[in-house]
């Protein structure tokens, strides 16, 4: 619970791929970030793939007797996580764009490849 | 900073091997595990190879995964094979990983 | 060097525990350091005592107490993963007024800041997807 | 501790967390703190009401760093701090607050 007891230092890249329901993945990813925010771990998030409808707006998934994901994504900036980085390409294919559930920065394949230069550790999710 | 791309999924889901590759920069490596492994038949892996070149990216598949699926025979030439201890010494030679599934 | 590994897959479902399992044996054999291992997602299964396979089949269970015994490895389970799949410790059958407990004693469930603890303290963390 | 002696109608766990967080009502609330020793002040409730609100928006029970941001910013400073809090709901007072807001009971994650 102290979240002293770790002094955070490296720079860890999540890579989220699943999408919001059909996978649990998605929420647990959620959870392990809310946990690094509490030790203050230096994170990006990176959403791929299925995950980027994660970040679609107006979900209900009460019809499917899930919480709401985006509900708990919008919380990560008041855990201190800001850097919401989305694959462009992967928005170009679902053909979705803008009102997400979080503020979110559009990256392309080179963008993307230099978030992985960067990062010391990678979790995929 | 090399980053090592462990892939696990079987060529039937395309575009997980296409967001590695992606995603990939110059000079990283490509480890095929598990039902990747079918990853290393000539006809798979001949339609990712020349993007392979480009970003000169090795590519590995793992022994154990490939005998145990009949193919460690059948594979393409341009395929390094390891075994777990090759595993180990892969990921000691890049600097971290990513898991594509 | 320090490795910590993250294990997603179910045993027995996927093959994501055997492919960690192997790779940690090569990793002690080489003389490199485990630091933790931490089961997430469907692998928390790995956690139950009850799991018995067929007798020619690997049984994963007491591969981990092997390592466990011989190497005397950190094996976490995350307690919320576990206790949601119905893989609890005594603490937590208790606490949740359920009538027996499953964890196997080579296992300690524990939280998400054990995984996070484990990425700053590690040289290397491999994630095993389901 | 058995809450069902006070409240025929209120079922909680061993813990004094609600089995079903549904049937949580302002007077749920009163047994539950009276249950933990605590006699529900207005302090208490602009806590108890941000914490409500909180779970709302996010579905979510905040850690006490959080918890203590979110009442700093609408309550200000003075009330926005630990020591305030522990006054408020000894011990541990993310988990106390919950139990008595209402909320989910922790998942023992961090």
């Amino acid at each position: 619970m102290n979240s002293n007891a770790i002094k955070a230092r490296k720079k860890v890249l999540v890579i989220l791929t699943q999408s919001p329901y059909g996978n649990a993945l998605s929420r647990e990813a959620i959870d392990y970030c809310l946990a690094a925010a509490a030790f203050e771990q230096d994170l990006t998030l990176l959403f791929t793939g299925d995950a980027v409808l994660q970040l679609i707006n107006d979900q209900n998934p009460s019809t499917i007797n899930q919480k709401d994901l985006t509900k708990t994504l919008s919380a990560l900036p008041i855990y201190g996580i800001n850097q919401f980085y989305v694959d462009s390409n992967a928005l170009e294919q679902y053909g979705i764009d803008n009102d997400f559930c979080v503020p979110t920065i559009k990256v392309d394949v080179k963008e993307i490849s230099e978030l992985l230069v960067n990062a010391d550790t990678i979790l995929n999710f | 900073m090399k980053t090592l791309h462990i892939v696990n999924k079987s060529p039937e889901k395309p575009s997980i091997m296409e967001r590695c590759l992606n995603f990939s920069s110059k000079g990283d490596s490509l480890l095929l595990i598990e039902d990747a492994a079918y990853f290393a038949l000539p006809s798979t892996i001949s339609k990712i190879t020349s993007r392979l070149d480009a970003l000169q990216i090795k590519i590995y598949a793992l022994e154990e995964d490939l005998v145990a699926r009949g193919i460690n025979k059948k594979i393409h030439g341009s395929i390094q094979i390891v075994n777990y201890e090759g595993f180990v010494e892969l990921t000691t030679t890049h600097n971290k990983s990513s898991s594509w599934y | 060097m320090n490795y910590s590994l993250v294990i997603l897959g179910a045993p027995y479902s996927t093959q994501s525990t055997t492919t960690a399992l192997n790779f940690t044996k090569a990793l002690l054999k080489n003389g490199h350091n485990v630091y933790r291992v931490f089961f997430y997602h469907d692998a928390v299964h790995n956690g139950s005592e009850l799991s018995r396979p067929p007798q020619d089949e690997l049984d994963i269970s007491t591969e981990w107490k092997k390592l466990k015994n011989e190497h005397d490895i950190d094996l976490v389970i995350c307690i919320a993963a576990a206790v949601k799949r119905g893989v609890l410790d005594n603490n937590e059958a208790l606490r949740h007024e359920k009538k027996s407990s499953n964890l196997s004693n080579s296992f300690e469930l524990s939280g998400l800041g054990q995984l996070v603890d484990a990425t700053e303290h590690s040289d290397r963390v491999i994630t095993f997807g389901p | 501790m058995n809450m069902s002696t006070k409240n025929p109608e209120l079922n909680t766990d061993k813990e004094g967390f609600l089995k079903n967080i549904n049937d949580w009502t302002p007077e749920a609330a009163n047994f539950i703190a009276e249950s933990e020793g605590i006699t529900l002040t207005d302090e208490h409730w602009e806590v108890i009401n941000i914490l409500r609100d909180f779970y709302q928006q996010f579905e979510i029970s905040p850690a006490m760093r959080i918890l203590v941001k979110t009442i700093k910013e609408s309550l200000g400073e003075e009330k926005g701090n630990s020591i305030h809090l522990m006054n408020l709901f000894p011990g541990s007072p993310a988990k106390l607050a919950s139990k008595i807001a209402g909320l989910p009971k922790p998942t023992n994650c961090l």
